[in-house]
């Protein structure tokens, strides 16, 4: 079991890093149940950090070839996917340094429409590093996180054609 | 025998998630895996890229017991 | 009173421009009472939008010239500051003219350690317009707002000193 | 007369938020300011900006009745 060898919980990340000189801290997390931002946000928020910035992908009504999706169904492998969410992470703090709190939380099975399937939140004292952060977090996961979404109509469902191949964190 | 995880796209066109197969290389794994599930599974193929242990693979790379193979379809998540 | 022309309270602004073929909406608020990230980026999904970004600024325990900083303290006219945040969504608008819903809410008055100082919130079908307008909304603001940062600590306090002329929101 | 809103650092060394003044100029008006709450509030007022009615304003900008003035100091939100 590839994942867990080299993957581990956002929990235990967390607690591991604490004893280090400069406590930062990474939560990752790919679950079925329900994201919540604030959660998210309100532990990326630290004494030092004067920035907090969120991003939430959320289940819209269309997608680029189809009107009426009711939801979205995500298929993946989740130590695989965790495992591939810590590169991101990891090397969002190679590029900013900065960076205080990143937590990436994943939904996995079905989301219903206007719901999160993905929240990023990452804190820094500068607010341009937490801008930059977040946005490679997104646009990163979604190129290099093995992860499969069906879009689900009234009476029928299909993978999604917004795919794209597989690459490597620091290859964005 | 190793291990084959198939995800998305590939466990829809294979009809299996998990499966088993002998070596000794990514190459012999994947000709049999086409084989054993049919033209579809081989289109999904076609498109997708795999991973040994959770590092990408190539058609030469030797396949070991307790190995596992993953078949990645383009991703769509986020 | 120039503000209570010019400007609207982002709820009457929301019922106003709902009954338009097009409903986008604004909800701008300066206010005593504490920040709710999760009532804004709730507020700003819509069906139609895959994209919610949030900023959050948080009081830290430093500044650019001080240590132990325990709270900070806003001075304003509160209808001249919601005018000008109204101007800085406007300009938002015409630069991204996809955004759905723009929130900005900003506290006056003192704001304990880690608490939100301004939240902005905005959604959009694409995530790129989401991260590009939610960031010119706060460094915007930061520039155009009339709003004035006392730093408190144990014993004392002062002006900050990270301060700027003011500007027009289209000028940024 | 016309009302005379100060905010921060301006109303700080000024010791008052709002106060009126007769016109006919902002000059006028400023200067009267100057005079009424001293050189502390003078050294704020050259590093302000002046507002008329909430638009940008100068020395020569004519002041009626029920106009407001808003004296603002650099600034700091966010």
């Amino acid at each position: 079991m590839v994942g867990k060898l080299l993957g581990v919980p956002g929990e235990h990340d967390y607690r591991m890093r604490r004893v280090s000189s400069t406590p930062t801290s990474n939560w990752v997390l790919v679950t079925p149940d329900q994201l919540s931002l604030e959660s998210l946000a309100t532990w990326a928020t630290r004494p030092n950090c004067g920035a907090v910035v969120t991003f939430s992908g959320v289940v819209r009504d269309h997608s680029r070839t189809r009107e009426n999706v009711i939801a979205l169904e995500y298929e993946t492998s989740i130590e695989m996917a965790e495992k591939r969410i810590h590169e991101v992470v990891d090397e969002a703090r190679v590029r900013w340094p900065s960076l205080e709190a990143v937590a990436i939380h994943h939904r996995v099975g079905r989301v219903e429409l206007s719901d999160a399937t993905v929240i990023v939140a990452v804190s820094s004292p500068h607010r341009d590093d937490a801008f930059d952060a977040a946005r490679y977090c997104i646009d990163t996961l979604k190129v290099s996180v093995p992860m499969w979404k069906r879009e689900l109509w009234e009476g029928g469902s299909a993978w999604s054609d917004e795919s794209s191949p597989i690459v490597n964190a620091r290859d964005r | 025998m190793a291990r084959l995880l198939l995800l998305g796209p590939a466990r829809e066109a294979a009809g299996v998630r998990n499966d088993v197969f002998e070596g000794p290389t990514m190459e012999a794994v994947l000709s049999e895996a086409v084989t054993r599930y049919g033209a579809k599974f081989e289109a999904v193929l076609e498109v997708s890229q795999v991973w040994l242990n959770g590092e990408p693979a190539n058609l030469e790379t030797a396949v070991e017991s307790y190995d596992e193979i993953a078949v990645l379809p383009p991703i769509s998540g986020g």
